[in-house]
């Protein structure tokens, strides 16, 4: 049994979406029918273009209002992650470690390419961690290494082996023209030249990541905003765990 | 808060005595006077309800066919019905619906209906004590966890099983006022239409009913969220004392309920709005209800900046208005409005100041602030910017009843999203900025200063001259809001009539000896 | 030649798009997937729910950033009315009466139904207009007639015969339930009925009117958003020239 | 302005001792240092100009040919080789991006190559001046057109073409000042990329080439709007003389330009920075340039509540590098941030005494003020708000330089839309609260008073923290920004080099002379 749902303004089903863009266009009411056609082209069946504004010469900007009919199966509907399985807290981490691993767990992470916003991976893995969640450094029973900023992915993986890592950590912020992309899969190609992929589990997060798009670039796992330690740990801990017993 | 603006307390003195002798002839004129919907407002107090297969309420059907008799009151042949029949006030609605009319029964014992009758007022003014009573109780439960301002959210979707979901998310997002707008036009209907309805424009019925399911849906998310939810509904109108009754009787918190917004800006006949409105303000003022008064409404169609004084005049009208009807400083959610052209340099000096002068004049007073409405245009970011700025005033300046803005204002009734936006940016900003208004003072002679000075010496002048015309002339010839409204045009006005000697109101007259009033 | 147009961002095609919407499920991973789906469905190829949020325990609040390779062809829009006629200004119109009609002309005006929005009328009549532009009352060479708000269409009607109006200027503002169509048609059909349609230049203005809808609806014109008194007065008094030359 | 803190002058006084004693060592160590990027800006001020094939700029093959003799300078050689040669600076250069490697060519008249490299650099600094002089000149024709604030906008595509459209459009829109935000990573190369360039990750390449593109398209839109347009790049970095020489001789009007940034930021080393950083701003300085400095950088890794202090103290140590280099407090927008954690009860008030703080400490400066970065989410509507409070700020405190907040910062660099919204919000508040800031007073032993008062007092005892620990020891401990940097760490140390006694530079010689400095 589908279960359709489409957006909602104050009635069921009423299908209302906001929507706002800017067409390379002159102001005026040509430039108001464009848009509302533009609209009604994504296929909804009624659009109000509720303001205009010129930004110059050649461009003007939209404000429209539009009416769907069209809905998503949420029944059908995929979550990027299984949200029912609730993270670990620090200590039922530690504490899973010590019954199920039985040794320190080793995590390196860094801020690759040319991305120099470590305030992610910082908050992940700095002592003081991030909105009342300890960082990696404070587990007990976890040895995090935090290479900080703009590290060249040579360098970050040279380190994961010197230490004997259990698990790689990647932050990308930078997202534009896909620069993460690149970086993303080159790190990995890295990893399959020297036969080490399956040695580590590797992890990557960031405020445009999702665990799908981390997935197909060949990543265990994918976390975007609003992660914390607690998330990570609990994710490399399972995993590890299931790795060690099969 | 500490005054900021060295306004004269002379000066205020004086307007608020102008107040009183341009009320007192008007006054005198309400005392003297009924109108069908006092009269129904009555009946429904006694028990009166229901409605018959057409839809007409059974107090409609008692005053119409009482139309003759009426100027000594519906409420003795309505208890004289129930004695004679020896029925219940549902029984006799019933038979009243199917046809029964009771103007055709005998006058019997005049004492025992009477009697009948302040009984039964006195059962349904219990009613609405005890309405109070839990209000009371549940505020003093729930202290501390309301907003400051209160955050006044509306909802109107016309229908009212639409409304109660709106309404709850609303809540969950931390309004603390829930007011459903009516339909579009419900104030030009001489009577007030039964049941839950599903279907109106531009907002949703009042009914008895409505108000009932609104009721229980905002006593249940308050609950969850330990806060007590005010529900707020429009009394103005042709029916003004019947919906105030029917409020008092669902726990509504607040009311829409201004001495002369019906003849401004609905056309209503003015004797008849006076009239009506002492009486729905008396029923307010014992349960406990906060009013709010319609000031916002000049500003609508006349300038924010140069028609200022007349928000003020009317403030003082209405706050005179409702101590003669017996309402506490308290109840008083006086209105006022962000409406200030944007472009204006310095407009939000202006409104500051503005604010700040209600909340001078009126202390004690709730004060209903509302947002930017007609500036609003499609631009919706522009436009939550704009309602930024009202949020930032509101709260600077300690504002009692905060209506929320809309991003869409200009163009649509609220979204649940719209509604979520605006809750959650002006609660960001407030408390971001707690403490401004209290950590900054307003410079000597400044701008602000200057500006509320100015208005005040305007709305004095102002009050004088609607003393000198007196207020009905006054009204007559476009002082207020630059509408005309002959005395006897306007809606409404056959529906009023001269008390005879014989008049008998015992919920009248046990509201005035409660609320110590004549 | 098709000049094809599309949403920029900042370069140009890169069909950069801003949506909000609500939908009536609980808040969570799967709502923001879902959300995702929904806007891909319009058929953007690519799609990001930068933020959601909470409504209540079955809503959610999205705000997303998708990318179109949709277009429009800029060429064959057609404007909802010819911006290029500038329109005449107060004296201008005065003269043209003078000139090409010889008498006054009359228009009657009136807020009808019950919308009680009178703003809008006014200032296109009222003496003195909206935003330095004077309302049709003051126009020396007009006789203008402001029933003001919540007139019924019957009453507007006899008002106009009764006056021998050249022209019927209704505003409507309330829209909710297409309350605003009923009662626009509802006037066409009662001057229909009784052959008086084709007596009078019938316009009909407010801020969801567009030129288009009016026409549908049988009028001769809409006005909308940021309506002066000189373009109402403009078409009036051209569209009355013609007729009289004719 | 009128003062609205009552901060003691006494501390003033006492923090601008300190940090005079605390430069006074790192300047007599930069005056006996040199850099690879200080010699090839003094090349540049020359003359040489191109790139080889390989896209190597011409300074950096001839210095990197010099390499054993640049403790002597760079200029002797290459105006020996244009004596010897008998070419002008354009045949040099092409012959040098053709192979020629100067450091071959045999030394000849010593007392003829210093004069011919003095009578170059003299025709390099007149153009400088022109360029000043044409500045000053427009400014004059259009006084009174430009906002203040200044309003400062941001393009990033990438492509220095697209940046064109970008950036005219948001001039049309109402800005004042046009930055173009440099690519990823480029203040970690050790050169300055040549000609026009279309490919950049979150930013564009600074190449001369692109200023020059930049600047014309500017004068164009400002022809038009009739307002002068302040054109801003980034000099910090591995280049940061190179960058101002090639800002000064296309008239740029801002450059982005701290005495610190690069070493806790990027990690450059930090001998290297302080060195650099001298040359660049002495170049500023005589261009006219307004130099920006990154205070704000500190608030987006640290709270910028508790590390407000920091922010000040970096202040009054780049304030006094500044003066040491010739520059004027009218040309030192020092950098601060509204970056506050909008959950903060009263964040507002923080922000605003801050703002005022730095307004009252620095009142001829021009303080360039950033908007919230840190803390915006994809709430684009809530983003807006919180810009709008920024706005606010900074309007009402009177800030020189006003960086718009964009409602999608956490999301992409800025759309059209995005800048058109945040200049049509930020005029419409800075018009509607013009004068607020001169209209009220803050109350004594107030929130806000006492917030100034703290960080004031904060300030004083890090910069004698400081002060007894070393400017470069203190970096070293990681008293600043949190971050440790050793001093023989960070990136470009290899570039840097003592001064020999024979050490030759006509620019830096003609510069000291015409600042006056030292
Ligand atoms: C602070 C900041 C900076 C600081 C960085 C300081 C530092 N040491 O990190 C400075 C000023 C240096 C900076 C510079 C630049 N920045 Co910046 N910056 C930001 C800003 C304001 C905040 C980022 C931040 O700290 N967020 C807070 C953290 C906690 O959130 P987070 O990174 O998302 O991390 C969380 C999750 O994503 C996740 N996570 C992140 N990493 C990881 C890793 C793992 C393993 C896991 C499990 C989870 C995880 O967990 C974290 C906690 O929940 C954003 C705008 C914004 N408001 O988001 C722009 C922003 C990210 N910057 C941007 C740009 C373009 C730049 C520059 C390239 C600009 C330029 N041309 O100079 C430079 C260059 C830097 C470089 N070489 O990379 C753009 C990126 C646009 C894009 N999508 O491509 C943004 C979005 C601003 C904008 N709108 O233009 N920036
Ligand atoms: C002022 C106002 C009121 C005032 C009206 C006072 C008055 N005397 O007019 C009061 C407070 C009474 C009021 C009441 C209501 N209002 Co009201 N109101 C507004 C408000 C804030 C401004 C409207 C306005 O004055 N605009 C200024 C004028 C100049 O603009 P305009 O009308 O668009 O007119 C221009 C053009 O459209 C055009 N034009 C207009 N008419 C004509 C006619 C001709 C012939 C021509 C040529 C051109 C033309 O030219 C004009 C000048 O450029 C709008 C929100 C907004 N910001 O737009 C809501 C709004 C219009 N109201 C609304 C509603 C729902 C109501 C109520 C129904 C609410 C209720 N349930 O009680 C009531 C009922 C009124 C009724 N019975 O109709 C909704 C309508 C939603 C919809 N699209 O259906 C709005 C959009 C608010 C909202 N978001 O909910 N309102
Ligand atoms: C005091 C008051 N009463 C009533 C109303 C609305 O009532 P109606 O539109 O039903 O007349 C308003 C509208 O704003 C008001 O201010
Ligand atoms: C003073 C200063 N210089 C330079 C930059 C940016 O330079 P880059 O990111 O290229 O190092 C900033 C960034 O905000 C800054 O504040």
């Amino acid at each position: 049994m589908a279960h359709i749902v489409r957006p909602y303004g104050d009635t069921l089903d009423d299908g209302k979406v906001q929507l706002s863009f800017t067409l390379p266009v002159p102001h005026g009411l040509k430039a108001q029918e464009a848009a509302r056609i533009m609209v009604l082209g994504w296929g909804f069946s009624d659009c109000e273009i509720v303001h205009s504004a010129r930004i110059s010469d050649n461009f003007t900007f939209f404000v429209a209002y539009a009416k769907t009919e069209r809905g998503v199966d949420y029944d059908a509907v995929e979550a990027d992650r299984n949200e029912e399985e609730k993270s670990m807290s620090m200590d039922e981490v530690n504490e899973f470690i010590r019954a199920r691993i039985g040794r320190k767990v080793v995590v390196v992470g860094a801020c690759t390419g040319f991305d120099a916003h470590t305030v992610g991976i910082d908050a992940i893995m700095n002592m003081k961690g991030y909105n009342h969640h300890y960082g990696l450094e404070r587990y007990s029973m976890m040895e995090a290494h935090n290479l900080g900023a703009q590290v060249p992915n040579e360098r970050l993986l040279e380190y994961a082996v010197k230490v004997n890592a259990d698990a790689i950590l990647v932050s990308q912020v930078v997202t534009q023209k896909d620069t993460h992309i690149h970086n993303l899969t080159n790190l990995i190609e890295l990893l399959e030249a020297e036969g080490l992929r399956s040695k580590f589990i590797c992890i990557v997060g960031g405020p445009r990541i999702s665990n799908k798009l981390a997935v197909q670039l060949g990543y265990d796992a994918g976390f975007g905003r609003g992660t914390y330690a607690d998330d990570v740990a609990t994710f490399i801990v399972k995993k590890l765990a299931e790795r060690m017993e099969r | 808060m500490k005054e900021k603006l060295g306004l004269s307390k002379e000066k205020i003195a004086e307007a608020r005595e102008r107040a009183i002798a341009i009320c007192a002839p008007v006054l005198d004129f309400i005392h003297e006077h009924t109108s069908v919907t006092v009269e129904r407002a009555t009946l429904r107090l006694l028990g009166a309800d229901g409605a018959d297969a057409d839809g007409v309420p059974v107090p409609n059907l008692v005053v119409d066919s009482l139309r003759q008799n009426l100027s000594e009151g519906a409420a003795l042949r309505y208890a004289n019905a129930l004695v004679v029949k020896g029925m219940t006030p549902q029984e006799l609605n019933s038979a009243i619906t199917a046809g029964l009319d009771i103007s055709k029964i005998p006058l019997g014992d005049k004492t025992a209906a009477r009697a009948k009758a302040g009984q039964l007022a006195q059962a349904y003014l219990d009613r609405i004590r005890n309405n109070r009573g839990h209000r009371e109780k549940k505020l003093a439960e729930f202290a501390g966890k309301n907003n400051s301002p209160l955050l006044y959210l509306i909802v109107a979707t016309g229908n009212i099983f639409e409304d109660v979901k709106q309404a709850q998310a609303a809540v969950l997002n931390g309004a603390d006022v829930i007011a459903v707008i009516r339909t579009t036009a419900q104030s030009l209907l001489d009577y007030v239409p039964y049941g839950a309805t599903t279907e109106g424009f531009g907002g949703t019925y009042a009914t008895q009913e409505n108000f009932r399911i609104m009721r229980q849906a905002l006593d249940e998310v308050g609950e969850r969220e330990k806060r007590y939810i005010y529900l707020t509904n429009y009394a103005s109108g042709l029916c003004m004392p019947e919906i105030a009754a029917m409020g008092a009787l669902e726990r509504l918190d607040m009311m829409l309920n201004d001495s002369m917004y019906g003849i401004l800006f609905r056309d209503i006949n003015m004797y008849r709005t006076f009239v009506d409105q002492k009486f729905s303000r008396m029923i307010n003022a014992y349960a406990g209800i906060i009013i709010n008064t319609g000031e916002d409404n000049y500003l609508t169609t006349s300038d924010a900046y140069e028609k200022a004084y007349t928000v003020l005049a009317s403030q003082f009208l209405n706050e005179r208005f409702a101590y003669a009807a017996g309402l506490q400083a308290w109840q008083m959610g006086l209105g006022h409005a962000f409406e200030m052209d944007p472009s204006i340099p310095n407009g939000f000096l202006y409104e500051f100041a503005q604010a700040q002068m209600a909340r001078e004049i009126f202390p004690e007073h709730p004060l209903k602030y509302m947002p930017p409405t007609k500036h609003m245009s499609g631009d919706i970011f522009k436009g939550i910017v704009m309602d930024n700025m009202f949020n930032f005033v509101s709260k600077a300046t300690g504002q009692g009843i905060h209506l929320l803005g809309m991003l869409t204002e200009a163009i649509h009734t609220p979204f649940m999203m719209d509604r979520y936006l605006a809750v959650d940016t002006a609660r960001y900003v407030m408390n971001n900025m707690a403490s401004f208004g209290d950590d900054i003072e307003f410079k000597k002679d400044g701008i602000m200063v200057r500006h509320a000075h100015e208005v005040l010496d305007k709305t004095l002048e102002f009050l004088r001259e609607v003393e000198k015309t007196g207020l009905m002339d006054a009204i007559e010839q476009g002082l207020f809001a630059e509408v005309k409204r002959p005395k006897d045009g306007g809606k409404g006005l056959e529906g009023l009539l001269a008390k005879s000697p014989e008049y008998f109101n015992p919920v009248e007259s046990l509201l005035e000896e409660e609320l110590g009033i004549l």
